[in-house]
């Protein structure tokens, strides 16, 4: 689960990393009343989950409160990159002297947090690489041991401040960088986060270190250890990705026409694959898991017929858990009764499938037609995708 | 002899008690597994139809010997699971549980090599070595005795594979299902590297998704160290970058992980990749053929 | 570092263990006060940081306030196995229906803290694992992972508490004790503890699970991250130990009257064996180190001489890091003045002896012999306290 | 070839351009050690006497080679520095640092195995191939080439012991001095493994004292897997229970780990004990001479 920059960054302050004072607004009257409230200038921003929103017109520096309501009357209502925004930022504005990038990220390869800071940020990790890898620190963090000193020190290092460099308390930035990367660790640790992103990290001009920008990634996994979290979690799901995940599938829209409900996340991905192999597009792709129940397959099929490009229906079965008797009840449950105006193909192989094509044999559901193989069902929902949907059209298919 | 697996393995069940666990407990024994002790905090000095219950793993291993343990356990215990299996000496762990935290994963999957405990899963099928022994979920009807080593990352897809192989009257080693989680314990290089080594197999499929590294990794493994005829299926080609494809580890970041890559670094390598499923089997015969007959 | 009763229990609370209201008193009416705030009866307690005070009488169960103050005029100003009673603990009183037993220790086999559980209290822990080894759990905590919750299970499967015990707030005592273990290992990593034991560890007749005991030593190389605890540290030493220990000494009183300075920890407990072996018997055990200054040996001059057992003192040095003519110079800045009245015999070997010999005889010190071996040094040692002291005896050694 | 270090080793200081870490690379170096690289934290591009330093150990690894760390860090950055040295690939991690916390050695050793790293030390003299190599604090010029390998917990009684050992014509092949602190690295039985495996060894001396159970093991160990000649020296037998002598392992924790019993164990195993440090000597020339003359 992605967390908006301001749920990050009140992570991020209470886990003791510099942020700046800020308000969040659903409205113009509340951006006017925040900046009022703040020190000015400040920065109006766009609260979405995806990058390039500077560049989509969702970041703006205001001198003046009415300035601010303004650019949150602007950016309100926008999308990005099909994002609505639906709050914005409001946030204390800084100037910057140098940016920085520091983040811990899960890194598959090494199954270890990955540690990853460059001393130029805002600018591609890999290029900094290339160009400058003395500023480019890359260090998993073993998961038994934790971050040591020695990793941090490296990023101090990297980092190269001066020992001049002091916020206007009197601490030295290398020392608020050094606590900022413990405190970043303790964060994604606690959290369960895979991913902590601080894009960019600043020097102020008044050698203040401060996290302009959050990107936090919670673990979807570990919301059972952090209630506070959920509720966000159920809020951030789109509708029917939530029904789907209510109903204990695995869902994901797709911009084709042929509905694909199938088990197991290789099947499915498979028969995706050999739909476009054949010159077809699959509508979406849905898991219904091991060992399925028919209300399973029931609320599958809701979710899939309620997407309207949807002009056939495929479903794939090998049943190892499952079987494919139960899939044939929760077929027949749905698409035995009204309302389903699309031609559905059926292919069930393993696990009681003779008993499952018996079942839907006896249902004699108009529109249904049961494929002897794997291959040949896809050629045959390919083909009534293809055609026009019509009565003749079904029963051919 | 097969890998990691055979008559010789003493299982055991972590969750014995619970509705999956004895259930799949019931199919292990069936498949032919020695099954030899289950563990259910609390519900030690029962038995399930005939198989010993022990509070913990370390003293149903003392009573039992038992060296394999298969875990159907919720995903917020399996950690604590995992971990008492390899302190008490378990050889090899077999996890099928779904949605553990990564972070449980990074932890067990750093901690259990210090016991030396290899892992299988987790959220897969776990493996199974026909009629011998199966210590996962694997439904054993589908599989024969042969000598093709398969290992796969999704699970129906591993059945749909074995059972066209099954009806074409190609027998099977051992059949690894390692889970489709991005951290996880025994993968490709690791089973290519004991199929090559193992008497019984001639040769070996592997089964591929979108997401991470593994398959390039193995593709240049098996041009270094693999002498075994190998064949490949790839699933994902139709996938969106930036989205899970039900298994955790199924996701194309940025323009990384892509079926179209993996297809390319396979066959770079020399090994054929099948269009589809199906497709396996005839490419599994070419590829045997030709050994046959130099 | 051993930490009295009380203060352990202070730290159990803030961990989270069950402990019972109780105040600390320092004289009768300080006790009296307490055992009126208390719910009565009470219960007056010697800290001591030794064993068998019960028996010793420093433990009294008291129905009033009176009896507490006559029982704390009682015990304060006890001695307790040497161990002077300076303030007693007043303790309500609770009837105990179980006792059991819970310590983590560091195991010096296993290089880690190991976990030790035993359903029967108050006993001997190896006589349990012989008589009843289900009722015993001792189990290894890996530094890495910490406590793992099948460890805990074990302790509490092991206590055979039945699932109806519960306390008056209705917590289950199962669940208590697997709580307090819980905590009992945050206490014990948190506060670099080397022993937390609770003896007896206690179901009451209600149900409730309570820390009757605290036993608690923290790691005296662990200080520095425990400012809380370094006060009562330096508060804990006797006089001589602790003056030793700020001039960087390793310094063990012993019963003899041979006053012995090496350099190394084990040279010195040589030194000690040998001279027993020549049927002498050391004053203590005292080692400057490697690389002592002139100052530390000084400084170790002075603790032993304070001593008023030692008849003769023995000095010997095998110079490895150790420079033989700074162990020298010390002698030299000590022993030249007045006020030293024994004898004293010098070994040096090693690094720079021949001048450290030079130096001593230059100096020219009454009643410093110079030895030419370690053993001819102990002979010589043990030969003077054996003579009477005297100018002439001292010449002869 | 020696155990452990010889002069094919390459030394890396940490903590180089401290006065302790200064003066004893200087003295190292002077001792025939190779030393390559210097560590301190913020002085990386300095030299000291010709070595480079680096601000971090991994860099300085990847540049000179190293494969030896020798610390000379304060005892509360111990555990990290003995960590660094490890994670970047350092095989052997000398440690002379006094009054490291246990939960700090507790963690340190779990983790060095993880790397494939073994530890000399801490609260030690280090190690050393005389005239090849030295990693440590032990005064070189009191050692001599030869064929007894010697293990000790303590510094100063080993020089003594050396001491005696070159007066009397008999060389050293290695010297550790494992160290004086309940949780250390390397120990009796891997030294003695060592020993017995190494060519050039001849005899092995070990020097124990009071406190935990190592020399009963060592004994154990030497009657099942030691062929060669040892003889041991043990300190304490005037220890009273319950107080620590000066080293932190050095204490007889109720009525164990007495020297008594150390002394009556090892004599069981056939390993002669001397009553004085003088005294292996001639015990060790007995050993070697009935060996010579069956």
């Amino acid at each position: 689960m992605d967390l908006l920059e301001h749920t990050g960054k009140s992570l991020f302050a209470s886990a003791g990393l510099p942020v700046l004072p800020s308000r969040v607004a659903r409205s113009p009257a509340e951006a006017q009343v925040a900046a009022a409230e703040l020190r000015l200038p400040v920065v109006v921003k766009a609260q979405v989950k995806t990058g390039g929103r500077g560049k989509a017109g969702g970041v703006r520096v205001c001198a003046t409160d009415g300035e601010a309501a303004a650019a949150a009357a602007d950016i309100l209502g926008m999308t990005i990159r099909g994002h609505a925004v639906s709050c914005v930022l409001v946030e204390q504005a800084v100037e910057i002297a140098r940016e920085l990038y520091l983040a811990i990220s899960s890194a598959r390869t090494h199954r270890v947090p990955m540690l990853i800071f460059s001393a130029e940020g805002g600018v591609d990790v890999e290029e900094v690489a290339r160009r400058n890898p003395g500023a480019l620190v890359r260090t998993p963090v073993d998961p038994l041991l934790g971050l040591c000193d020695y990793q941090v020190r490296d990023v101090v290092a990297a980092a190269g401040l001066g020992p001049e460099l002091a916020g206007p308390d009197g601490t030295p930035a290398k020392q608020a960088l050094a606590g900022a990367v413990r405190a970043l660790w303790r964060l994604y640790r606690d959290s369960d986060a895979t991913l902590c992103e601080v894009n960019p990290l600043v020097v102020t001009a008044t050698g203040e270190l401060v996290c302009l920008d959050s990107k936090v990634t919670i673990d979807d996994n570990a919301l059972f250890r952090h209630a506070d979290l959920k509720a966000e979690a159920h809020a951030a799901k789109e509708d029917r990705e939530a029904r789907a995940h209510e109903a204990g599938l695995s869902f994901v829209a797709l911009d084709g026409d042929i509905g694909v409900l199938g088990n197991g996340a290789g099947l499915v991905m498979s028969t995706i694959d050999q739909i476009a192999a054949a010159g077809g597009a699959a509508a979406d792709f849905c898991d219904i898991g091991g060992g399925a129940r028919a209300e399973v397959v029931a609320a599958a099929l809701d979710v899939i017929l309620s997407m309207e490009a949807v002009s056939v229906l495929l479903v794939s079965i090998f049943g190892g858990i499952t079987r494919c008797d139960e899939v044939a009840r929760g077929l027949v449950q749905v698409l035995g009764h009204a309302g389903v105006d699309v031609p559905v193909v059926v292919r069930l192989d393993g696990n009681a499938a003779a008993e499952g094509r018996a079942l839907l044999a006896d249902a004699g559901i108009p529109g249904l037609t049961v494929a002897p193989s794997a291959g040949e069902a896809v050629r045959l929902a390919v083909a009534g995708a293809a055609a026009p949907a019509g009565p003749d059209a079904r029963r051919e298919g | 002899m097969a890998i990691l697996i055979d008559e010789r393995s003493r299982v055991l069940v972590q969750g014995i008690t619970g509705r999956e666990g004895a259930f799949h407990a019931a199919r292990m024994r069936a498949a032919g597994t020695n099954l030899v002790a289950g563990v259910s905090p609390g519900k030690g000095g029962q038995t399930v139809e005939g198989t010993p219950v022990f509070d913990a793993v370390a003293p149903a291993v003392a009573a039992t010997g038992a060296d394999v343990a298969v875990l159907f356990v919720p995903a917020r215990f399996a950690r604590d699971a995992m971990i008492e299996a390899a302190d008490a000496g378990i050889r090899l762990v077999v996890c099928v549980t779904e949605g553990i935290p990564v972070r449980d994963m990074a932890e067990v999957t750093a901690h259990l090599p210090r016991r030396g405990a290899l892992l299988v899963g987790p959220n897969g099928p776990g493996l199974i070595t026909p009629r011998r022994c199966s210590a996962g979920i694997m439904p054993a009807d589908v599989f024969t005795p042969g000598a093709v080593g398969l290992v796969s990352r999704s699970g129906t897809l591993t059945y749909e594979v074995v059972h066209e192989l099954t009806m074409a009257g190609i027998g099977q080693s051992t059949v690894v299902g390692m889970g489709g989680d991005p951290i996880h314990g025994v993968g490709f290089l690791e089973c290519l590297e004991l199929f090559e080594a193992d008497d019984e197999t001639a040769a070996i499929v592997l089964i591929g998704e979108i997401g991470g590294q593994g398959e390039e990794r193995a593709a240049a493994f098996v041009r270094e160290h693999v002498s075994k005829p190998v064949v490949a299926y790839i699933a994902g080609f139709g996938a969106p970058p930036g989205k899970r494809m039900g298994h955790a580890g199924a996701i194309v970041e940025g323009s990384s992980g892509t079926a179209a890559e993996k297809k390319a670094a396979l066959e770079a390598a020399g090994i054929p990749v099948a269009p589809a499923p199906a497709d396996v089997v005839p490419l599994l015969q070419a590829q045997l053929e030709r050994r046959r007959s130099p």
